[in-house]
């Protein structure tokens, strides 16, 4: 068994790892840069190192630093999380190349999924269906504009190395095709340092539906059902859930065969996940695998009562999967709402500042993967995910109320958040019909302003009551002396007048 | 007490009494008798008439936030001066939308530029933001260049439509 | 559907059937003495209502002032929650009469279920096997030891009315059996309002297991597997956990029909429980039914997947049962510790006090269905349970590993706890292989003092640091001002001294 | 800085001494130098050495918590005079083991009793505790009568050996 991992990631998904590496008597090593010296994975962590300066690539994307610190150390293994270095192949040999064992599948996996195109022809010759589109060498600007129009509009273009959104374009015409690939390839290389696109097919009313894979490293594979993931903004998702409403029994199985297929055939190790998208007519297409643990594992674990990171550790310590796919069940209904600092009636704008006030709902169901606490600062160097809000139930409807509950007491004050329009997604007609796909924000919230365009009553009377309650006597200064029914005072540092009643 | 909260561009002006553990709040010409405790700091249980609410207050130094029935918001006090600030987005406006980093510059001064034309970009939590011409223009400054930081609000570049 | 409920109960199990109300959109009306003005189940709910005089029996237990509270707040249910009123039958009866649903069985049930005797009457006509003793109405001391010695010794003196331990004696020897007989009137008498007592054998080895019921208003029945309940100090539970260890397939399923076939006997409605002594040859006998919804039901819904309070709230309604028993699936593995302010060091002794900090662990299948917060006074009024820690894994070891995890950091300060001692049990070999009975705690904990006999170096350094940090010069006082490397200073309110180096 | 702490009538003697950043604490002829930082009210993080332990304090008026590597200490001051309190019960020892209400008393001044004979009954949370006679004796004193408060640590009964 390993005895030591160090977690290479911050945020909740630290969290998550050494918690269960805890809970399997797993020694934890936690890295951290300066701005996240006081950040809750460094608190729980048996033992620490610095960074130091918080810049991604000085930080949590810097390979040298991290693998010196696994040594200095003793880590036998090193756990990436998701995001920063998950996906990187030469992080994966790095490990490799100094003994240390990498938690996820091997480099030259990681490497073949990584590129998006050459994943999709694997998966064509393995028999697994596509989506029609250009995945050629030819990358200059207008050979792409020429595949591009042969395929027709509207098309994506996406990043080879992406993944969340990050380097992806809709192209609804050919007019501002070349301008979308330049933008995608400028943000596919400060992002992943490689500006290799494709260009796909873009399918009507498509719903993004992934299986979630387990396979060990003597050629077992196992797959834990799929994960609904069509509502998203900003090609990123933000909220999931299991079982997908428009799943049968017959599509399920035939597409976690396909995911299984996929995973064998390029002889995947440890957990994943096969991304499909699913049109109106219930037709499939293999889009990528992510090598990696997925943010959406919780509503995996929740129906299934299997715990995939512990099981990232069995598998990366050589033991076989005891759980055979004849034995897993998936139970009741699991929904998971990513918290962002963001500004939903403000195109999704990341918002920065100090976190005043973290107060979270608690409950039966109620799972709250968070990285955050009163008084952090939220900057703009990280993804301004703050924490992942899972809740599940007998079924659909219930989680859904769950969820709304819970939204409604999830306390988080001094940074925008996109909590508000989280409940008012959940409450929407049709995404309690389960009619969704990946353009549901698009349809329904195109120009969503905040819900609370006026103050209401209850919080003119809370604000006025906490401002009589905290102004002491010697505070209010009266600018007319003369006059003791002047409404102009001074209340601390507010300053404060109206009219006299 | 007389207090002004802004709130999205409005101002609400609100009266507060207070006689032993009773608050008298008027506003919008109605008075509601509350009873208050603050249980935490911060958090506060009033009873209005029947009901109970309990909402959470925290304190910057520029704004308040006030979390109550599931609800957020954030208010700002309101200058003595009463010059109220309006915040619109002109049509012209090309302040940040975004704290970040510029990690690209595509015009200098004196530039001619067409409505829509890419004029920045800037990075921030590893998603880009384009500043674009908001009209065929002539550039007259550009406040940034390249690897600069930019906080949210500070204008650009200034571009005087033709 | 029940529009709104009163719930006659405070602490955790208030807080616990609030949550479940509103995730269904019923209001709720929460109820509190004094001492609980600011404690969370009143913080959750919709209305309050205050009763004032901490006493029990003038506040949790005036059922005049209940009612007249439910029917102010035009509540149309009660749910009693667990303890206080929830097995008074008249109780049940005063809310039928004034045209309010009791949430729970029928008062006639209620009533044949609370006397022990007429209950274990009605199963042996029932074919369900009891354990041999005295249930007779003879209840004058003679008859009594009589009737004692006839069963032989070891016996047990049990309040007829009694629960959780109260008003119950093990008797040894015939010289201890009339004043353990007193006694466990005397403490029936004041718990209950009721002195009857019967005698039974007492089984050597005995496990406690119980089924958990749900029955609805049109005859349906279903169980929802057992509780395994073994583990107990002053035969109160302490640890459970669900599946049980020691049961079988076929174990499980008899008892599973005993269970049924007990609650059919008696027409009985709503969530109940029947429990059973099972002995070393498993061999199991009906010890009695609580008809209410139980401390430790949480382990069953992680198992099951069910709410059981959601569904006492369904029943209650009117609606049927829609769970089937064959659809009913017992997953991975479930264990409760009851976290109380008492000294397990010394007698298993309640303490008071105000709790200086409250800070509790959390993580996937962790669930903490608390009442308590930091700042709040532990009174003597009321039963000395803090919370109730619950985790769920894949299998019996993960979870062991996971509920050691977390009572690692259980953070409960300013009274004495049992958080050290739970993780002894847990921890401990013969707990470990599951070899476990109701004497346990007797057998292995018999003179367990702390384990905290010394002070760490640890707490050493962290207090030293604490003070040094916290004191301010001005508050260090010197005592001979001549000698500059006296010892003796005076730290804040806290006098020190000591030797120099 | 010297501090004695008092932890289950054992006392310790301990050494602090603060240079800048740095801690050097002495205890039991060994020095630790520990960086130290309180990240919230009462919740310090100490590096000694390459180990770092969290840990929680509150300070009541009487005692000090700490909770450390998931054990919870309970620490008194120790007085000036240097006089150490042994609490430890005596054979003859009657005071309460509980803060609650008396329910009964058996006996009266004067009476004889007989050791393992119930003097008194007290109740609280729900539960009744009875204090027996220690040996056969004689009662002196009965501190209280039915339905008094009583508090942990205060002397029930006084009973002469006979």
């Amino acid at each position: 068994m390993i005895k030591k991992v160090l977690v290479a990631n911050r945020g909740e998904i630290a969290v998550r790892i050494i918690k269960a590496c805890q809970e399997m008597n797993i020694k934890t090593v936690a890295i951290y840069s300066d701005v996240d010296k006081n950040a809750p994975h460094v608190q729980l962590a048996d033992e620490t190192c610095s960074l130091g300066d918080p810049t991604p690539i000085e930080s949590y994307l810097n390979i040298p630093k991290i693998i010196k610190f696994a040594q200095e150390t003793g880590a036998d293994a090193i756990h990436p999380g998701y995001g920063f270095l998950a996906e990187n192949p030469d992080f994966a040999k790095t490990c490799n190349d100094v003994g240390i064992k990498f938690i996820g599948p091997s480099p030259k996996v990681i490497s073949l999924m990584g590129d998006k195109i050459a994943a999709k022809k694997t998966m064509e010759k393995a028999g697994v269906p596509v989506i029609p589109g250009y995945h050629g060498d030819k990358q200059d600007n207008k050979s792409l504009v020429k595949e591009g129009k042969k395929i027709g509009f509207p098309l994506l273009v996406k990043a080879a190395a992406g993944g969340g959104g990050k380097g992806m374009r809709i192209v609804h015409s050919k007019e501002t095709l070349e301008e979308s690939i330049e933008s995608a390839k400028r943000e596919s290389k400060s992002s992943f340092g490689n500006d290799t696109v494709f260009l796909e097919k873009y399918i009507d009313k498509p719903r993004h539906i992934e299986f979630q894979i387990l396979a060990d490293e003597h050629g077992n594979i196992i797959h834990l059902f799929e994960r609904e993931c069509s509502i998203q903004r900003r090609h990123q998702k933000i909220v999931e859930e299991t079982p997908s409403p428009v799943m049968t029994k017959e599509l399920r199985k035939k597409m976690g065969i396909a995911a299984v297929k996929t995973a064998e055939a390029v002889g995947y190790t440890n957990a994943g996940t096969v991304e499909f998208m699913v049109d109106g007519d219930l037709n499939f297409y293999f889009m990528e695998m992510n090598t990696r643990l997925q943010v959406e594992h919780p509503i995996t674990e929740m129906t299934t009562g299997i715990d995939l990171a512990k099981w990232q550790l069995k598998i990366a310590s050589g033991q076989k999967l005891t759980l055979k796919q004849k034995d897993l069940i998936q139970r009741g209904h699991a929904i998971e709402c990513r918290i962002y600092a963001e500004d939903p009636s403000n195109g999704f704008l990341p918002s920065v500042g100090k976190l005043s006030k973290v107060e979270t709902p608690t409950g039966p169901n109620i799972r709250d993967d968070t990285g955050i606490y009163t008084g952090m600062e939220i900057t703009p160097y990280y993804d301004p995910m703050l924490s992942k809000l899972v809740v599940s139930s007998e079924n659909r409807e219930e989680s859904i109320n769950k969820m709304i509950w819970a939204l409604s007491r999830y306390v988080v004050l001094g940074v925008a958040t996109n909590v508000s329009f989280l409940k008012k997604v959940l409450g929407h007609g049709e995404f309690k019909k389960g009619n969704i796909t990946t353009h549901f924000i698009d349809d329904y919230f195109k120009d969503w302003a905040t819900s609370e365009k006026s103050l209401s009553v209850d919080a003119i009377i809370s604000l006025a009551v906490y401002d009589s309650m905290h102004t002491k006597k010697q505070e209010i200064v009266r600018y007319k002396e003369a006059d003791p029914h002047s409404p102009w005072k001074h209340v601390g540092r507010w300053r404060v007048g109206g009219k006299g009643v | 007490m007389f207090i002004n909260y802004e709130h999205e561009n409005n101002v609400y002006n609100v009266t507060i009494e207070r006689r032993e553990n009773k608050y008298f709040v008027t506003y919008d010409n109605t008075e509601y008798r509350v009873e208050a405790e603050e249980i935490k700091p911060g958090q506060l249980k009033i009873k209005i008439g029947d009901r109970i609410i309990k909402s959470i207050i925290t304190e910057g130094d520029k704004e308040k936030y006030v979390f109550v029935d599931g609800a957020v918001f954030k208010v700002k006090p309101v200058e003595l001066t009463g010059k109220k600030r309006t915040k619109k987005k002109e049509e012209g406006d090309l302040s940040s939308p975004i704290s970040g980093k510029v990690v690209s510059v595509k015009i200098k001064k004196g530039d001619t530029v067409k409505k829509g034309d890419i004029l920045m970009v800037i990075e921030a939590m590893k998603m880009e933001y384009l500043i674009r011409a908001p009209y065929d223009g002539k550039i007259d400054k550009v406040n940034f260049k390249e690897k600069d930081q930019i906080e949210i609000g500070q204008n650009t570049v200034e571009v005087t439509k033709t």
